[in-house]
């Protein structure tokens, strides 16, 4: 069992979901409450990295960020940032593969929010980010939870773009999907069902976890009688 | 009465020359599949519908013998070759010695290097080999970017995250690698042969067979020397 | 929170949901908004409230520009200090009652956060409730957190949109003093919308009559009740003796104008600007009229009186509910006496007795222009 | 540019949509509603093929229906079905891979609907079905529309599962996302850069007609003023 | 939708939301439910609907069980065939008006739906918004859609959870002769809850007093408010004036009680179970205080008089809410007389009268056991 690889693969998906929430939990709400021209296109287009397969969108991050690229050299240069072939690139593939998963179910849970109780926090005086912190948060708790566990399973299962930005280097950038990719590969079955199987457990724990903890804590409007 | 092919994905550019003569010269049809020999053989364990396999390494297809899927053992095809390259703006220079490398490690100029994943695929376990006989394994290995296969690893030389790799020579003189990067063949004799076998699966069709002849007649052995590979000797009765 | 806050709203929108409304309200002044349903109250709150926002006009708060359509000043609901109970709640899901005030005390120092918001609970007699989720009350115990909240802020204006619809009686009395005490209290305006005309003359220091987005009249509730404008707002007030009639004589200097209604003669107080001849439409409040006991024999004077014919008694708690029919004509007469009165007056169904109606209390209804 | 691929994933997405949301809906509608022990277990469980990489995922489903299997082989000797390499066969791992998504905003989208109306649908003698059909299924339509979207964008980039299940065969299992990958690992940046360029336009075009138009049938309640 | 169908429930929970309950509602008969905020009316009509399960006891229409604790019997709302109005009306928010009301009448034809939910529209005054979507509405508009939707089904019960509460005064009177008018046609049992005591009296047949899960009363509306068995009942019924006073004797054969109320002697027509010396509480409704003219001088009889001084005088549209202290004790007085008899009588503020309580309107309260 290639433990370094799973514990690469969690730090990866919770470093993911927790970049990533927040700023759809933004995205999401701007994009909720106003009606703009080519919102549909908008919205269309953050599916892309959905559409692609995994490998193409990796080879294409890639090519963006690689050390030929302006961007790359750019930031290199200005930042010593050098995302391919890291740890931060694979955040960065992440963020942006995942984003129609993290961003629609709280887009759709912002909108689900009543006008009325909208305009009663505005009228109670309370600040945007009040509102957004003590009402709002709680009420688009279960889509931030579909989000977060979409997300981290997505994050774990990923391996197209993985491989494409990260180079399968242990330790930085392997993560438990190449080894468990790599063993199947290499037809070594048994390894790949037992890390499979840890994974499994590891994964399904964690979700589990997140939903009836989520469920005690938010849940109670769920039934009303 | 089209014949299934299934390839290994680093012979594609020599097939697509072959099939288009082929079928101008039998007037069958074929349809290849591309992919990497490790599915296919998974594949055809399982049912693939395919007739004839290409495989890059002849391990899958003695892996498919023993499990019965086969009768006989098939025959090699082709040998395929390494080739040490370089992105045009890397500051590697190339060279049969390894030197330019040697000295680039030196000045820790080099920060990744390129390889097809040596416990996977064939041409990432010679390059390995090879690397470690010119002493620079341990020195290298912290630095390796490891392909999938070893289309991937070239994709990582070329993209100049990687200031160079080794890697099948068949996909370096490929027009659109080379516009990209310089490539150095390294010499057959530097390491172990990569025997490249192919092998026709039970119901195989006349067609089929008359392509698998095909493949070790004279016009397919002349594409796969031009696509970098080395040829074997040349089997009794092929035309 | 200056004494001499005056609210000024004049707005005006031709889109979408029409509204057109021109009124103040002082500080400590309270104000009913009634009016049919669909009328344009709750939008005229939510513009107060900086919800929505008119088409055209302004809203001052005293010295504070909070909508100028001219000068494109639209001040936020967050911006205008203002406590809102709307129509339905808009309780926070999550919160419970408590934390619902205390969402609404931002602007305390957060110490003084819970107490002030377990004193408004206790105010609506909801101190037991604290912790329960708004799912979990029943829709009397939801208004009244809505009601807290909005009061715990002692806000610059207060907005009430029908507060007390799910309220029982016993609460409500006690609800309408606790407003009371507050609106002297705090010395801010106050708009309540509601339907419940008791409460608006019970509670307001003058009252907006609203019907399709229009003003319809706006005066104490005493005024509007014994003078309405025209017959929408006569109905509203829930004025149900609404004839038909002929101007025959006005005498300015004896300041009466007299009525023929059927064959009989009316002589109303009002002096309404009207031509001999001009039909006009009038009513009658059920104070203006008088039962005769029966045994008191017939009343001496000649007009002002109706003959009646009791068709149907209602008894209604501790008063009766009359319909009758006015004699030699097709109009019928609503009449509500006490109980006691009716014993006393020995009225019973199918008796025929007399009515008369008091002259100051006959109003002319403004004239409907065709 | 490979029509014929990109005809046959257009074709996969829309009969893994036709057959999945419709299982999701009750699916979803039955975990919204009801509470029981082990329920966050299961909702973990549906996670599963996101957590796994794909060609993990698509090999484990080769070897469960493939002709060595006991379930291949039942299911070829009694209905005459063979699942691998065959059509049929991706869209029962398309439909497979894909249940998190679909499901998990339907799920959340009816337990948003709000107990008195759900009262009020009972007391009005609807039955189940037309609640279902008239009060339900509008309610939950920007879930669906979440779901729809999802699903559809990721049948079209989804590549591992399909290759091992489909075995890249022209016109029955080469989807364009095969093919797309398979320029890019000949090099053909250009060919992979139009297929790409095609296929994001017609993914996009797709998605945002279905936007706009969901907008425009269920989205009247979004403003309220 | 035989005449015969009578709806009989007995209930009783313990967990959860307490609530017990034990009354009958025949066909043609309308009954109210009146109580406290939270006292647990919507659970009740939730319970009768089939969307609340009660822990123990029965719930049958006419023949037909619709619930029984004992035999495991539960019918779901659809086979209740009822009509309900619940207190947040409920609607169908992807469903048009119409669409709401055509939605309930799925047991008819479908060529029949369209014209009946028009007609239903057209009855509760909403024929021009029959395409409007719920959140285009005014609440009372959404009520009123809620209660045609109720009514067009032509249900075998009628269940109204405070059903005008959002609605204008006239449109209210309309509905209130519609609902009339619905329920000699129906005929079946209509329950309806309302915090509204007039509209308890002009429509129901008879009403059930709930507070904190508790059936307090249950009779004739006039029964109810002018004999409320305790003081919880007397205070919902909206009567203010509730007084100490220690029993002096008992006279059964002229049927009178006598009272000590401070050093006053008060005679009552009511015969309780007491004895004497028995500290009672007693109410006097409006309706049995009389006031004299201070001109006509003093009363003649030497009990049931008290003399007060008024503190207070409110004038509310027709009426005047006068608050009195009655000399020597210290308890209040609240009286509301038309304001035409005010004028009569001359009352102002600061005046000192006396009153007249009825020997038949002094009622004596259950005692509450300590
Ligand atoms: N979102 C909307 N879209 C279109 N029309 C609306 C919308 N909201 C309300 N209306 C309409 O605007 C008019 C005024 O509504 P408003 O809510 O202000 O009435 P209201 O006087 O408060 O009535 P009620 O007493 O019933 O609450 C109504 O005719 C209503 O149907
Ligand atoms: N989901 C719930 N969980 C716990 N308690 C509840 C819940 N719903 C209602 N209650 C409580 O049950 C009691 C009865 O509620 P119910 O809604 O029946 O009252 P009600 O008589 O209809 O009041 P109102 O006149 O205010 O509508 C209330 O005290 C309420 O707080
Ligand atoms: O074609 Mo391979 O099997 O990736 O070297
Ligand atoms: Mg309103
Ligand atoms: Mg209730």
């Amino acid at each position: 069992m290639d433990w370094q690889s799973l514990w690469l693969s969690g730090k990866l998906a919770l470093v993911t979901v927790l970049i990533l929430l927040p700023l759809c939990v933004f995205a999401g709400r701007a994009l909720a409450y106003h009606q703009f021209r080519g919102k549909s296109l908008i919205e269309a287009l953050i599916m892309v990295p959905l559409v692609l397969p995994p490998t193409v969108v990796g080879y294409y991050l890639l090519v963006s960020f690689g050390s030929e690229s302006w961007l790359g050299q750019w930031l290199r240069n200005t930042f010593g940032i050098e995302l391919v072939f890291h740890f931060s690139g694979l955040v960065l593939a992440s963020i942006l593969v995942n984003i129609p998963f993290a961003l629609q179910p709280i887009q759709r849970a912002f909108e689900a929010i009543p006008v009325d109780v909208r305009d009663a926090a505005a009228c109670c005086g309370m600040s945007k980010s009040k509102i957004l912190t003590r009402i709002e948060l709680p009420m688009i708790w279960p889509g931030l939870v579909t989000a977060l566990v979409l997300t981290f399973s997505h994050v774990l299962g990923e391996f197209g773009v993985v491989l494409m930005m990260g180079g399968n280097i242990s330790g930085e950038t392997k993560t438990i999907s190449i080894a468990i990719y790599d063993s199947v590969q290499a037809f070594d079955f048994d390894a790949a069902g037992i890390m499979s199987l840890i994974l499994l457990l590891f994964a399904i724990s964690a979700l589990a976890l997140t939903t009836s903890l989520s469920r005690r804590m938010g849940g109670q409007h769920e039934r009303q009688h | 009465d089209t014949v299934t092919v299934a390839a290994a994905a680093n012979i594609k550019f020599a097939m697509e020359d072959i099939v288009r003569g082929f079928e101008q010269h039998s007037g069958h049809k074929l349809r290849v599949s591309y992919g990497s020999s490790g599915n296919f053989a998974s594949q055809l364990r399982h049912g693939a519908p395919f007739e004839l396999f290409l495989s890059a390494d002849e391990q899958y297809v003695s892996r498919l013998q023993e499990a019965g899927v086969v009768q006989d053992k098939g025959v090699i095809y082709a040998y395929g070759r390494l080739a040490l390259v370089a992105a045009k703006s890397s500051p590697l220079t190339l060279d049969n010695e390894f030197d330019g490398l040697r000295q680039l490690l030196k000045t820790g100029e080099l920060k990744r290097f390129a390889l097809a994943n040596p416990d996977l695929a064939p041409y990432g376990e010679r390059a390995k080999a090879l690397l470690q006989q010119a002493g620079l394994w341990d020195a290298i290995k912290d630095k390796l970017v490891l392909g999938e296969n070893v289309s991937q690893a070239a994709q990582f030389a070329i993209s100049g995250s990687a200031q160079g790799g080794i890697v099948a020579l068949s996909l370096a003189v490929a027009p659109q690698f080379r516009a990209k990067a310089n490539y150095l063949p390294i010499p057959e004799d530097q390491h172990q042969p990569l025997a490249q076998r192919m092998v026709l699966l039970p119901g195989a069709s006349a067609a089929a067979n008359a392509f698998y002849v095909y493949l070790q007649g004279d016009e397919a052995r002349k594409v796969f020397a031009d696509y970098g590979f080395s040829l074997p000797p040349k089997a009794h009765g092929a035309p | 929170m200056s004494g001499s806050t005056e609210l000024r709203v004049q707005i005006r929108q031709t889109k979408g949901i029409r509204i057109e409304a021109d009124f103040s309200c002082r500080a400590g002044e309270f104000l009913a908004v009634v009016g049919p349903s669909g009328g344009g109250k709750t939008t005229l709150l939510r513009m107060i409230a900086g919800l929505a926002k008119p088409e055209n006009g302004s809203i001052r708060c005293g010295k504070r520009i909070w909508f100028d359509s001219d000068e494109g000043i639209h001040c936020s609901p967050q911006n205008r200090h203002i406590g809102f109970v709307p129509q339905h709640f808009g309780l926070f899901p999550k919160l419970s009652a408590l934390g619902n005030i205390m969402a609404a005390l931002d602007h305390l120092p957060s110490q003084e956060r819970r107490p002030r918001a377990l004193a408004a609970l206790e105010k609506v007699n909801l101190h037991g409730l604290t912790d329960r989720l708004p799912s979990q009350l029943s829709g009397g115990q939801k208004q009244r957190v809505a009601l807290a909240r909005a009061l715990a802020r002692e806000p610059r204006v207060l907005l009430l949109d029908e507060p007390f619809s799910a309220v029982d009686r016993e609460t409500r009395e006690r609800l309408y003093l606790e407003l009371a005490r507050l609106k002297a209290e705090l010395n801010i305006p106050v708009i309540m919308v509601t339907h419940d005309l008791n409460e608006a003359l019970l509670l307001a220091d003058s009252m907006l009559l609203i019907s399709q987005g229009h003003m319809l009249q706006h005066g104490t509730p005493q005024d509007v009740f014994s003078r309405p404008r025209n017959e929408a707002v006569a109905r509203q007030m829930g004025l149900r003796n609404i004839f038909n009639a002929h101007v025959v004589a006005q005498d300015c200097a004896k300041g009466v104008t007299w009525l023929k209604f059927g064959d009989r003669l009316i002589a109303s107080d009002s002096l309404p600007r009207v031509n001999i001849g001009d039909k006009v439409r009038w009513v009658i409040p059920n104070q203006g009229i008088r039962f005769n006991s029966i045994a008191s024999g017939r009343l001496c004077r000649s007009f002002n009186i109706l003959p009646i014919h009791i068709d149907n008694m209602l008894t209604l708690g501790e008063s009766v509910r009359l319909e009758a029919s006015v004699q030699d004509s097709g109009e019928r007469l609503n009449v509500e006496i006490p109980l006691h009165l009716a014993h006393k007056l020995a009225l019973t169904q199918g008796a025929a007795t007399e009515v008369a109606l008091k002259s100051d209390q006959v109003h002319i209804l403004e004239m409907i222009k065709a």
